[in-house]
């Protein structure tokens, strides 16, 4: 257990609070969770464009993301654990997205694949009016994925990656 | 979303609506169905379509002709190639460029395996949508060694950006040859193997024979392209009605059925990757020498005042580009016209009367991509 | 020959309810998570693919993580449903499991419960977990999930017919309702031998009845998203995912009890033989799942009304006579 | 008996069907385990842009800020600002950036390129955890030896330029001495 200093004589009860942290430490079953929780990513049967294409062949023989545990693409939202936005979102797809993401259980991820869902790509320029210029206008992202449209393997990677940020939990910093 | 429906009489209470998408496995991509139901018979059928609305007709506007290469292949993100070859082929023959012989033929060979990798890719989410994930993974594996082929040619994967007016990016080398030869003997084996795996099966047969009847007329009513113009009996197809590039000097035939059912559709796209690798064996032999870039190209590319019409045959059918311009470097307009959409827009007609579980072995059955419905 | 039971070792009836149902409930476990593993990789060799790799050796801890990840999950009770079913349905479903596991003789010197009429009870059991699926799926509120419900209820009775026909023959010519004496009576000739066609009605229905590929309708996943379970979240889902592996198991050591010789085998003790038929029985519902396509609903119930049932009529009948002749 | 017969041969097709997978069962698998190994990829593969290292100019790249790919950029995700060294005949690049979320690897850049100082990098599997990750600075891996170059960079200007003056001299002479010898 980590000392902590005591705290000022003159303290209120909310910042006495905020010190002394929470009352009961769930810290180890937390981390347990997370290390289960980042070995499971169940993605979401979710397409929006050229992007789910390489999404698919990233599940496919050559690529095989059941090796990792996430070749269980699920259809229904309630039962995924991260939603891979794989392609343009477009503005009238724009609240689907959101709807979608508040129907699955936390705890969530999302992955942004593409250029699109990034920063808007190849389809941003001044006064258009068709897209969402990035997916974290409407969602948190957790990680991103450059490439138009990334290859199957930069899909793993960024797998991966939201695995290491899963089971670093709180101490995770950028 | 919020459609109010009004109950207008006692009967509609036995019927209900099913809201089928945008996020739904078989709806490949973003398409929406408005199903009114009664049970599991379909009443009436309404698509919705432009949640993958990216304008790139209205980026074309925006930007000059060269800048304008990357999107065609987005557009139809299955059949990239032909597509992006056919907007070359639209321009140069719009500013009049000659390409060099080499050129087409590597053109030719490309757009075939293209073809080749787009039915393949349909016919895994085909069998996706009927429940059978194994030939699925099949199809990948073969379509892995496609994109493997074009990777080495273009560089990418999927949304290829190979073609240039007047020619071509890079030179095809000898893996790539090599690597297609053995590709098409090894693909024959492949295709006996998945007639014994999906065609001969019951299942497969009872899901799809007289399922999704479309019936002549609404070919002249909705402009049907592509396989499911041919299941109908109606030998069409633009590398034959008006041959572009060099594809008179090819022998192919034109596979047709006559019952126009889903599974018709489905032999029909089968003979068409045989016929395909037909097409890419003889290029293959007639490869000639000599450079793959035009030698006077333009620094301006700007076509003359008027406008213009050019077709290909893509792997979902008869896709167009009608192009405006005002004599500038930047289009004034245009305008694709993509097959999906007119086959999809048969959806109303022909889906009442069926079972959900048809819908989506119909839908499966076109081969949609709904970027190319959106534009 | 009467085996051992619970009852035999505690004496008394309570304590040995409360051991038996912590002994199956592990016993479900294991070999549930065993399935799915034994299912992914299956699959994956099937697909030329190598399926969980990275997780423990050859990927043995995957479903472990899988477990853990969904007790850890969020439950959402979506805010139009019918609570009181919506909850119960889980339960319902994995409920008649724990019944039905116990009657099953694993061995010669051991069983869970030694009834008379185990096959009546386990037939008769076998048919409830549609009720906790019609729950689930009117509960939810959805579309899709009622569609599915429906779907499960039609399918589970035309496909009961033809499972308690089949299971019907195997009586006939053991005389017998008790499920150990049925597996007793087939020592040296295993009663696939005499009645094939009963076998193979059986285990065709026995994978409709576990919703098994190809006649996983009434949760087909490109047609109606996920069934009747569209709409359960968390270890809800997880309950429902446990079942159908549960009645997997349930299912194929039925069958294994009634037409290949339960524990009978040379050489190896009898509780691995019976595992052996039991696995290999899995896998052959495995190898259906990742050949077919789905069958329509329609087809489905048409296949059982026209085709297993009047086949399996025939098969009594001839069944019937043979037996008083012989 | 069509009936029978029909559902022996649908019973048949389902046995062959069967049989494709569990020939299958037995194949190889053709995953390639990603982390651990790679399978090889294309030459030319297309992904974010670099400069490359040039024979003109050794250990860096040879950029003369032309503005050529900025302009023909479809999806403006190169931004380059230049600036002349002293002495030199050539711009230099002063900041070079991409923004590869943008980016739809259409290689129209490498075309324009008139000192085809423009490459792919090899690194194919990126991701990141912010979108500032995707910025990339194209310059970085040169600036160390900046001065050096435009140092070589002047020398080569000078070299050339003395070069050519010798031949304009020369010429000058050959000149003279033709007018001398008409006359």
């Amino acid at each position: 257990m980590k000392e902590t200093p005591p705290p000022p004589a003159n303290a209120t009860t909310e910042e006495l609070l905020t010190q002394l942290g929470p009352l009961v430490h769930l810290d180890v079953l937390e981390n347990l969770l997370n290390q289960a929780r980042a070995r499971s990513l169940w993605p979401l049967t979710f397409g929006l464009a050229c992007c789910a294409i390489e999404m698919m062949a990233a599940g496919a023989s050559r690529f095989d993301m059941d090796r990792f545990g996430s070749g269980v693409f699920r259809p229904s939202a309630r039962q995924a654990d991260v939603m891979i936005l794989a392609g343009t979102i477009s503005r009238k797809m724009g609240p689907v997205v959101k709807a979608l993401w508040d129907q699955m259980p936390s705890p969530k991820w999302a992955i942004a694949m593409g250029g699109c869902t990034i920063d808007g790509g190849p389809f941003k320029y001044p006064g258009q009016y068709a897209i969402v210029e990035g997916a974290d206008k409407i969602i948190p992202v957790d990680v991103y994925i450059p490439g138009c449209p990334p290859r199957p393997e930069a899909l793993i990677n960024g797998l991966l990656m939201l695995e290491q940020k899963i089971k670093a939990g709180k101490k995770f910093h950028v | 979303m919020a459609e109010l429906i009004q109950i207008a009489s006692d009967e509609d209470r036995d019927t209900f609506y099913l809201n089928m998408g945008p996020q739904h496995p078989s709806t490949h991509g973003v398409l929406r169905l408005r199903l009114h139901l009664k049970g599991e018979r379909i009443l009436s059928a309404e698509p919705i379509i432009g949640y993958s609305h990216r304008a790139h007709e209205k980026m074309a506007e925006n930007r000059n002709y060269i800048q304008f290469l990357p999107n065609p292949s987005r557009v139809d993100y299955l059949s990239g190639m032909i597509y992006s070859i056919g907007y070359c082929q639209a321009i140069e023959k719009a500013i009049g460029l000659e390409v060099p012989e080499r050129a087409e033929y590597i053109r030719v060979i490309c757009n075939e395996l293209n073809r080749i990798s787009s039915h393949l890719l349909w016919f895994g989410t085909f069998l996706l949508d009927l429940g059978g994930v194994t030939p699925f993974l099949y199809c990948f594996d073969d379509r892995e060694k496609i994109l493997d082929l074009l990777d080495l040619v273009s560089g990418s994967r999927l949304t290829y950006c190979y073609g240039r007016f007047g020619g071509l990016v890079n030179d095809v080398t000898d893996d790539f040859l090599e690597g297609t030869a053995r590709f098409c003997t090894a693909f024959r084996e492949r295709l006996r193997e998945y007639d014994r795996l999906v065609t001969q099966n019951v299942i497969f047969r009872n899901r799809t024979i007289g399922v999704g009847v479309m019936r002549p007329e609404l070919a002249q009513q909705f402009g049907i392209t592509g396989p499911c113009l041919r299941a109908m009996g109606m030998a069409r197809d633009v590398r034959r009605d008006e041959p572009y590039g060099i594809y008179d000097r090819f022998e192919f035939d034109i596979p047709t059925r006559t019952a126009s059912d889903c599974f018709d559709r489905y032999l029909v796209r089968i003979a068409e990757m045989e016929q395909s690798m037909r097409i890419v064996e003889q290029a293959l032999a007639k490869l000639p020498d000599g450079p793959i870039m035009a030698k006077k190209i333009p620094r301006k590319i700007a076509p003359a005042k008027g406008e213009y019409y050019f077709a290909v045959e893509s792997a979902r059918g008869h896709f167009g580009m009608f192009i405006v311009s005002d004599g500038s470097e930047i289009p004034y307009r245009i305008h694709l016209r993509t097959p999906s959409f007119a086959n999809l827009s048969t959806m109303r007609t022909v889906l009442p009367g069926t079972l959900l579980a048809d819908t989506v072995s119909i839908l499966g059955s076109i081969d949609i991509v709904l970027p190319e419905i959106d534009r | 020959m009467t085996p051992r039971t619970f009852n035999d070792i505690f004496g008394n009836p309570y304590l040995a309810v409360l051991a038996a149902t912590t002994v199956i409930m592990g016993y479900l476990t294991v070999n549930a998570l065993m399935i799915i593993w034994m299912e992914r990789k299956v699959a994956a060799r099937m697909q030329r693919r190598l399926g969980p790799t990275e997780r423990g050796k050859f990927g043995l801890l995957q479903s472990i993580y899988d477990m853990g990840k969904l007790i850890g999950k969020e439950l959402i009770t979506p805010t139009h449903v019918n609570k009181g079913l919506y909850l119960a349905a889980p339960v319902l479903v994995f409920a008649p499991v724990l019944a039905l596991c116990s009657l099953i003789p694993v061995s010669q010197s051991w069983v869970f419960h030694d009834y008379d009429i185990a096959l009546v009870l386990l037939l008769a059991f076998s048919g409830l977990a549609v009720i906790g699926i019609f729950s689930a799926g009117w509960g939810s509120n959805n579309k899709y999930s009622l569609m599915g419900a429906v779907r499960s209820v039609s399918q589970t009775i035309a496909y009961e017919i033809p499972l308690i026909l089949s299971a019907l023959a195997v009586v006939m010519m053991a005389k017998e309702l008790n499920l150990y004496q049925i597996v007793a009576k087939q020592e040296g000739l295993w009663n696939i031998v005499l009645q094939p066609v009963a076998a193979v009605i059986f285990l065709i229905s026995a994978t409709a009845e576990t919703n098994r590929a190809p006649f996983d309708i009434p949760e087909a996943e490109s047609e109606l998203i996920g069934g009747f379970h569209t709409e359960y979240s968390g270890m809800r889902f997880g309950l429902f995912f446990f079942a159908e592996y549960s009645n997997m198991i349930i299912a194929c050591s039925l069958a294994t009890v009634l037409f290949l010789g339960g524990w009978h085998g040379p050489l190896l003790p009898g509780i691995l033989w019976f595992f052996i038929k039991v696995y290999a029985l899995i896998f052959v519902m495995m190898w259906f799942r990742w050949t077919f396509p789905r069958i329509r609903f329609d087809q489905l119930l048409s296949f059982s009304w026209l085709v297993l049932t009047p086949i399996a009529i025939a098969n009594l009948f001839v069944t019937a006579v043979v037996s008083k002749l012989v | 008996m069509g009936r029978i017969k029909e559902i022996a041969k649908g019973a048949r097709s389902l046995i062959g069907s069967m049989g494709v997978t569990l020939k299958h069962l037995k194949d190889e698998p053709v995953t390639v385990e990603y982390p651990a190994e790679r399978a090889p990829i294309s030459p030319l593969q297309r992904n974010a842009i670099r400069l490359i290292e040039k024979e003109e100019t050794p250990g860096s790249h040879n950029c003369i800020a032309c503005l050529q790919c900025e302009k023909i950029c479809p999806s403006n995700c190169i931004s380059i600002t230049g600036y002349r060294p002293e002495g030199l005949a050539m711009k230099r690049p002063e900041t070079f950036d991409l923004n590869f979320a943008l980016c739809s690897e259409c290689g129209l850049c490498l075309d324009v390129c008139p000192t085809a100082t423009l490459g792919y990098t090899k690194v194919y599997d990126k991701a990141g955890y912010t979108r500032a990750d995707f910025f990339h600075d194209l310059l970085e891996e040169y600036r160390e030896t900046e001065e050096q170059v435009v140092e070589h960079l002047r020398e080569a200007d000078r070299r050339k330029k003395a070069e050519r003056e010798a031949k304009r001299k020369a010429e000058a002479e050959a000149k003279a001495k033709e007018a001398g010898d008409a006359q």
